[in-house]
């Protein structure tokens, strides 16, 4: 075997002196992000920066005047929209009876794009935010999500309801935050889903009915939307300040980043475009 | 280096006894060497039964220390180390040393009448090459990622970094290179020491048996040894370098990669004459001592020499058959085939020889003549079953179960056991100038002779049942569930045979130090090195004798009544 | 830490182990496990299993015989040649051309016993069955391709359309399933180390090398259950490779066949190419 | 000291050394899983997500005398300490979790072992893509996406308890065999694969958190087993739904009365066929696709009695479209799931005649094939 094959030999003294070196080293986490020494508690959440003399400061809602907004758009050829079979389950089949399409990508007819999500991607270090108490909500209505893009903040809750008169299970597919996936029978009581790490566009599925699909967006701060029907945008009560801004589509995926610099009171306006 | 050219007798303790250049002392050398691995191998070989038996029980005393960190459970990886190792010392650093090795150096000189190797440097180094063999072979025991664990054939790819990530792999393959060296030296050292310093009348003729075992077992070391040693270099090669001889490219096809298959090629040209390697000594031995203690003269000479030359040249041809469920082609399987059927023949002739030696002898039932006897049982035992293993039919069944490891235990390594322990308790008076004890001599050869008879044959017993060989456990699998009590009897048996060796031990540490005083000719024989004092002085012959006779006129009636043996050295009256 | 506790040497068998464990464990295995015992292989399911098992025995009678002799040979001069006083070995160094003609028929007759024998019907047996592999294109022929690897079986049969590589291939690990009274062929790989399948009441056994691909097949002409083994040592877990092959009677198979077929083409993931490893049948 | 070739030795030597040496060297083998290109000692510890403190409570009631707790550690924050190392409790952003730390020492005890014996199929760096684990479908365990499948609890990341004894028992109809190492090496192990995980994830991530254990309640229906088969069939074709992954076991007209749907109601295609799913299981950054067994057809991983059943729905199946099923279902639905799933395995799992007589009564009666 191994190492230990005739560790009589060797074991006294050798592993001995190893074995000593084991045990471990005082305070725990020495390794985690955003620890601290058990003893004392961060005097507010944030990554690490307690200590800092000259860290971020808390964000009151009041401090920000500007606004951002804009739109986005296609270019090209949108896609047809694809017809969902819902042969699997009668009881969607029952409530959409008019039939129902795939609703990945919703182009208007000028082009403007829907359910794309905004935010700004940087610039916002300089304060600290507290996430709001309320969850966003996101539901099961006639075997597809509603909304299908929504945004929230780490740290908020994510309440998935079941309104259907069926089963549907919540597979939450997120790279840097715990994933889940627990089924939710009819009548069930809603779920309430934490992700506590920034992450843009974490898929969320149900196994069950293959064609539903919803994204969530986190970020760590309220600046950040989702664009209407006509792919249009609004970023309000930015502060003074220099930003990228960034937008993500769950087909397309990310636009190319755009930087702005803002005055208080000022209104700025930009575009997205997406392509294939 | 001429026979006659003598060197003053060494005076340090180093040049005595450690780097010594004296043949005496190197065969001395190679015996306390080959006895302490053959201990080891065979305490790794009551762990491997232990398991078997009492599939992961701790193993009792010594568990404990070994495998601490399993709570003295023999755990897989370690079940594969112990019996790759096993079957490496005892056949590298066991039976090698002890029989080629130390009977060699021992009978070559003595027995033509020179008065050392002709080179005795290369003898030396032959002896520290083995030796440090050892050593990494021991040291690949504690290096990280594990020892070896693929069986001493290593066959690739598990061989290879594919299968074996431990370094053990590695140095397992330079000290099987070093051994491999170390042969080489002593082959060409014995082949030109026959060759060249037999003593004035030593004809080809009347040479003893023992020797010439050697001498073809020596000519074998030298033409087979490189391969083994090429093999191993390769695999080094593939291990370290990266190279890809043995590790083909592609899963599904060879690609541009290289071929496992080769390696087996390699090691059984190597692999089957090495059983001949060690079991022709043994061979000769026997035949010497059937002789000496049957007082007959060793029956059909020439035709015992002839069977062994002619094992000696087609142990090189019948290695495929090793190989019949690796996917040789039909007529590469019926061809060797048919050459294993055949080296059956010169076997046969010396059977009928060594019988005939015995028929109508007047038998001295001595401890050597027990265990030259036990070699005809054991061997006629394990060459019979050999039938099996050579037809293809009954092989495929059988190849790879306990059938072929009793078979291969009782040809090569209980033959040439017994082989080996009938010539320590022969030359050991003129070797150390005390005796053994004969009674505890007989007893070790009976308690010894009916457990090994029983832990092979209850083998192939399981192996006829299907039972294949490096499991670590039997019961795992229901097929074989129903045949642990076969293991569990082999088991039994074995530990009775590993007990009986401690009566050898005891015998030979205390006969070592404590025995009764040699004579000079205890056993009546007329080989030369019968003729020399006891201590044999340094330089052997202080001056070269002359041979007249044949080394076997026991009982001739030329001698007279009084006595029935003369001295090589002698001329027969008439 | 860990390291710590678990490798200082225990002293503990001093005081528990050692005592009891050897023998008592021994013997009430050997008799806990002769409750449940088997002597030999079983028998044979393929049909070219019952030549060899015939084989088997010939090569037994002949050997004991010769053992035997053997065994007398050398105990009658035990008892009758033992060294006493007054007696004295005949003197004979067997060189005579009377001693070297026996010799020679005494060796020609055992080669003829024992060997030559024993090859003929070992050749015969080889040729007509054990090298007779059938032909791929007779549709009576099951093709099963096998890729072995540390430590699994992986069979793939054609499925219903007969083709390698398509949608309907079955695929099981450590489950081999065939009809009976039908050849079974085999395409042998492996995708690391040596293995050997090993098929005992089939008495087949055939390596599987990596990089290439080698030929086998057996014939069941029994129904149930059997084993398959690995018989060439594979590593860490060699005896633990095992799996069970099936027999089924052929109307039983095809229906097995058929269902199978279906539901491989539903778990069929057509972008998945990664995972697909059929090979264009060898022959 | 003539003929003695010192100089020799001393060459035979340092050839040897060298040649040891080189096998760490950092070139590649294409062809192998050589260890030469990876260091086997790790240098430094890690700490480790650790179950919660009602666990330490549950294992120090359980087995006494494993844990001690000691109330000095972690700077008086307190602490528990076994055999296996320490348990740290720290405060993240507001919130109380233990850590477990796994020693530098123990680390490289694990990673060897785990070199030795998995990085065979699980690869060298624990990605998956060992040279016996290439073709594999389903695909050996990614350690560097620490999901885990069968782990008995609620929440993503298993216990040391589960994954022991996953490996202990292996996972049937896979080459994950039935591991026959010491609870040492195998922790060892296990330790060396959560270190792998990356950071901000899996068990080195602040936010996860290892599951309640999902214990294996009381089975309320060990004397009405009957009434619990009918029951686990209404549950699995009714609330449960099973049927849209897993084949339905009844006719389309049994399925109608069942869900209580309305005369000339279709469903799913090849309903008593299961469903092809995807999977979070990567392979060459390509997700595969996982197969729902068929009961009465395919082998199930992670045991076949009753209550292994129980716990495999109840936690689900990590990574896979098996959701959890605990908290959504009671658990004497749970149970009744669990008996009627054991009942098809035991009446139809490798009876060739008993099966196609049961499910080719379901299909004759037309549009469920």
């Amino acid at each position: 075997m191994r190492t230990s094959f005739f560790a009589l030999v060797l074991s006294s003294s050798v592993l001995t002196a190893c074995g000593g070196g084991g045990e471990a080293p005082a305070p725990p986490p020495g390794g985690g992000p955003g620890s601290s020494s058990g003893t004392q508690a961060p005097a507010n959440s944030g990554s690490g920066g307690a200590a800092q003399a000259a860290g971020p400061t808390a964000w009151s809602d009041s401090a920000g005047t500007a606004t951002v907004s804009g739109s986005a758009s296609f270019k090209g050829e949108a896609p047809a929209p694809v017809q969902i079979a819902m042969d699997s389950d009668p009881k969607c089949v029952e409530m959409n009876s008019d039939g129902v399409t795939d609703g990945s990508v919703l182009v208007d007819a000028a082009g403007g794009l829907q359910n794309v999500f905004v935010y700004v991607s940087n610039g916002t270090d300089a304060w600290t935010f507290t996430a709001p108490e309320e969850p966003v909500v996101l539901d099961q209505v006639g075997c597809n999500y509603t909304p299908r893009v929504v945004g929230m903040m780490t740290g908020q809750a994510l309440r998935v309801k079941n309104s259907d008169p069926t089963v549907h299970n919540v597979h939450t597919y997120p790279r840097k935050n715990r994933a889940s996936n627990v089924s939710q029978p009819a009548g069930s009581k809603a779920l309430d889903i934490e992700m506590n790490r920034g992450e843009v566009l974490v898929a969320v599925k149900c196994d069950m009915h293959s064609w539903m699909q919803a994204r969530v967006g986190i970020v760590d701060h309220p600046f950040f939307t989702v664009t209407a029907a006509d792919g249009s945008f609004t970023l309000p009560k930015l502060p003074a300040g220099d930003y990228t801004i960034s937008a993500e589509h769950e087909v397309f995926g990310k636009a190319s980043k755009q930087t702005i610099t803002i005055g208080d009171g000022e209104a700025q306006s930009i575009s997205f475009e997406f392509s294939k | 280096m001429s026979s006659d050219h003598i060197h003053p007798e060494p005076t340090t303790f180093l040049r005595k006894h450690v780097f010594s250049i004296d043949h005496k002392v190197i065969a001395k050398q190679f015996l306390w060497f080959g006895l302490i691995w053959l201990g080891i191998g065979g305490i790794m070989a009551m762990m491997l039964r232990w398991q078997l038996a009492n599939p992961g029980v701790p193993v009792p005393l010594i568990g404990g220390l070994l495998f601490p960190r399993t709570g003295g459970v023999i755990d897989p990886a370690t079940y594969n180390t112990l019996f790759t190792m096993h079957g490496t010392i005892m056949i590298f650093l066991g039976l090698t040393p002890a029989m080629i090795g130390a009977l060699g150096n021992w009978c070559i000189p003595l027995m033509i009448g020179a008065r050392d190797m002709i080179f005795p440097t290369l003898n030396m180094l032959s002896f520290w090459a083995m030796f440090l063999g050892g050593a990494v072979g021991f040291y690949s025991l504690f290096v990280p990622l594990g020892a070896t664990e693929v069986g001493w054939t290593g066959y690739p790819t598990l061989s290879t970094t594919v299968g074996a990530v431990g370094q053990g792999e590695t140095l397992w393959a330079i000290a099987v290179f070093l051994i491999g060296a170390s042969s080489i030296m002593g082959g060409i050292n014995y082949i030109t020491t026959v060759i060249r310093l037999r003593c004035p009348g030593m004809t080809w003729m009347r040479m003893p048996l023992t020797v010439w075992g050697l001498f073809l077992t020596s000519i074998l070391n030298v033409l087979f040894i490189p391969v083994i040693g090429s093999a191993m270099i390769i695999l080094v090669l593939d291990r370290v370098f990266g190279t890809s001889f043995y590790v083909p490219a592609s899963i599904m096809s060879g690609g541009t990669g290289g071929d496992p298959i080769l390696y087996q090629h390699l090691f059984w040209i190597f692999g089957h004459p090495e059983v001949y390697i060690l079991i022709l000594p043994a061979w000769g031995v026997v035949c010497d001592l059937l002789s000496f203690f049957a007082r007959k003269p060793a029956f059909g000479y020439r035709t015992s020499v002839g069977a062994m030359v002619v094992v000696t040249v087609l142990s090189a041809l019948v290695y495929g058959h090793h190989m019949f469920t690796t996917g040789l082609s039909a007529m590469l399987g019926e061809s060797f085939m048919l050459l294993t059927m055949i080296i059956s023949v010169p076997a046969e002739i010396l059977f009928f020889n060594w019988l005939h030696t015995l028929w109508k002898g007047s038998l001295r039932l001595t401890t050597p003549m027990l265990f030259a006897m036990g070699v005809i049982f054991v061997f006629g035992l394990g060459g019979l079953t050999g039938i099996y293993c050579a037809t293809i039919g009954t092989d495929i069944f059988l190849h790879d179960t306990y059938f072929i490891v009793g078979h291969f235990h009782l040809t090569m390594a209980a033959s040439a056991l017994f082989g080996t322990f009938g010539a320590i308790y022969f030359w050991f008076p003129k070797m150390f100038g005390r005796m053994m004890s004969e009674r505890l001599g007989k007893l070790h050869f009976w308690l010894s002779f009916f457990p090994l008879v029983l832990v092979f044959c209850i083998m192939f017993i399981s192996g006829y049942a299907g039972m294949p060989r490096r499991y670590y456990d039997h019961t795992s699998a229901e097929y074989l569930r129903p045949l642990q009590h076969l293991n569990v009897a082999t088991t039994v048996s074995a530990f009775l045979l590993g007990v009986a060796q401690f009566i050898f031990v005891f015998n030979f540490i205390k006969s070592r130090w404590w025995g009764k005083t040699a004579p000079q000719n205890p056993w009546d024989v007329g080989t030369v090195d019968w003729t020399i004092a006891t201590p044999v002085p340094h330089y052997n012959f202080k001056t070269i004798p002359v041979v007249r006779c044949g080394p076997h006129e026991f009982s001739n009636p030329v001698l007279g009544p009084d006595t029935d043996w003369i001295y090589q050295t002698e001329e027969l009256p008439g | 830490m860990s390291m710590l506790s678990t490798s200082t040497p225990s002293f503990a068998f001093l005081r528990s182990r050692w005592l009891g464990c050897p023998l008592a464990l021994m013997l009430t295995s050997t008799w806990a496990l002769a409750q449940d015992k088997r002597w030999g292989p079983g028998e044979p399911a393929s049909d070219y299993g019952y030549r060899f098992g015939e084989l088997f025995w010939l090569i037994t009678t002949l050997v004991s015989v010769a053992f035997a002799l053997v065994v007398v040979l050398l105990i009658v001069p035990m008892l009758r040649d033992r060294a006493r006083p007054g007696h004295r070995a005949s003197f004979d160094h067997g060189k005579s051309l009377h001693d070297k003609r026996l010799t020679a028929v005494i060796s020609i007759i055992t080669f003829i016993v024992l060997d030559a024998w024993v090859l003929v019907i070992a050749m015969k047996d080889l040729r007509e069955a054990y090298w007779a592999i059938p032909a791929a294109k007779d549709p009576q022929t099951y093709k099963v391709e096998v890729l072995a690897q540390q430590w699994a079986w992986s069979f793939r049969a054609a499925g219903v359309d007969g083709e390698f590589g398509t949608p309907d291939d079955i695929l099981t690990t450590n489950e081999l399933v065939v009809p009976k009274d039908r050849p079974v062929s085999f395409n042998l790989t492996s995708k690391d180390v040596i293995h050997s399948l090993f098929l005992p009441e089939m008495r087949m056994k055939k390596d599987l090398n990596p990089g290439a691909i080698n030929l086998a097949w057996f014939k069941p002409v029994v129904e149930g259950e059997f084993s398959i083994l690995c018989a060439e040592l594979c590593g860490f877990a060699h005896y633990q490779m095992f799996g069970k092959l099936r027999v089924l009677e052929q109307g039983q198979f095809n229906e097995w066949e058929a269902e199978a077929s279906q539901l491989a083409s539903t778990a069929f993931d057509a972008d998945d190419t990664e995972g697909h490893w059929a090979w264009d049948w060898q022959e | 000291m003539r003929g003695i070739s010192w100089q020799g030795l001393a060459v035979a030597f340092g050839a040897l050394g060298l040649l040891t040496s080189l096998q760490t060297s950092e070139d590649e083998n294409p062809h192998a899983r050589a260890p030469r290109d990876v260091s086997l000692v790790v240098t430094e510890g890690a700490w480790l997500r650790a179950p919660g403190a009602d666990w330490f409570a549950q294992r120090a009631k359980a087995e006494p005398g494993r844990f001690t707790h000691d109330a000095t550690a972690a700077g008086g924050a307190g602490g528990w300490v076994d055999s296996h190392g320490e348990y740290s409790l720290s405060e993240i952003e507001g919130e109380w979790a233990y850590w477990q730390w796994a020693s530098a020492e123990r680390l490289t005890d694990g990673r060897q072992d785990f070199v030795q014996f998995c990085s065979s199929c699980h690869g060298l760096n624990g990605d998956g893509y060992g040279r016996s684990g290439q073709h594999l479908r389903p695909t050996p365990r990614s350690f560097q996406q620490n999901k885990f499948k069968f782990t008995k609890v609620t929440a993503d990341l298993p216990s040391d308890e589960a994954l022991l004894s996953v490996i202990k028992r292996g996972l049937a109809g896979t080459p994950m065999l039935p591991w026959d190492l010491s609870d040492v090496q195998l922790l060892d192990i296990i330790q060396y694969i959560k270190s792998l995980s990356p950071e901000e994830s899996g068990w080195r991530d602040v936010y996860s958190q290892v599951g309640d254990a999902i214990e294996v309640t009381e089975d309320p229906w060990t004397d009405t087993k009957e009434r619990a088969i009918v029951r686990g069939r209404e549950i699995y074709h009714g609330a449960a739904s099973c049927h849209l992954c897993h084949p339905g076991y009844v006719t389309n007209e049994e399925l109608r009365v069942i869900r209580k749907d309305p005369e000339g109601t279709t469903y799913r295609e090849n309903l008593t066929y299961p469903a092809l799913k995807d999977s979070e299981y990567e392979v060459l950054g390509r997700a595969t696709k996982v197969m729902p067994p068929d009961f009465t057809w395919h082998q199930m991983r992670a045991g076949t009695t009753t209550a292994d059943l129980f716990q495999t729905i109840a936690s689900g199946i990590k990574g896979t479209a098996m959701p959890q099923w605990k908290g959504a279902i009671s658990d004497e639905d749970l149970w009744a799931l669990a008996h009627y799933v054991e009942n098809l395995i035991v009446s139809y799992k490798d009876q060739p005649a008993a099966r196609s007589a049961f499910m080719g009564g379901l299909r004759v009666s037309g549009d469920n094939k």
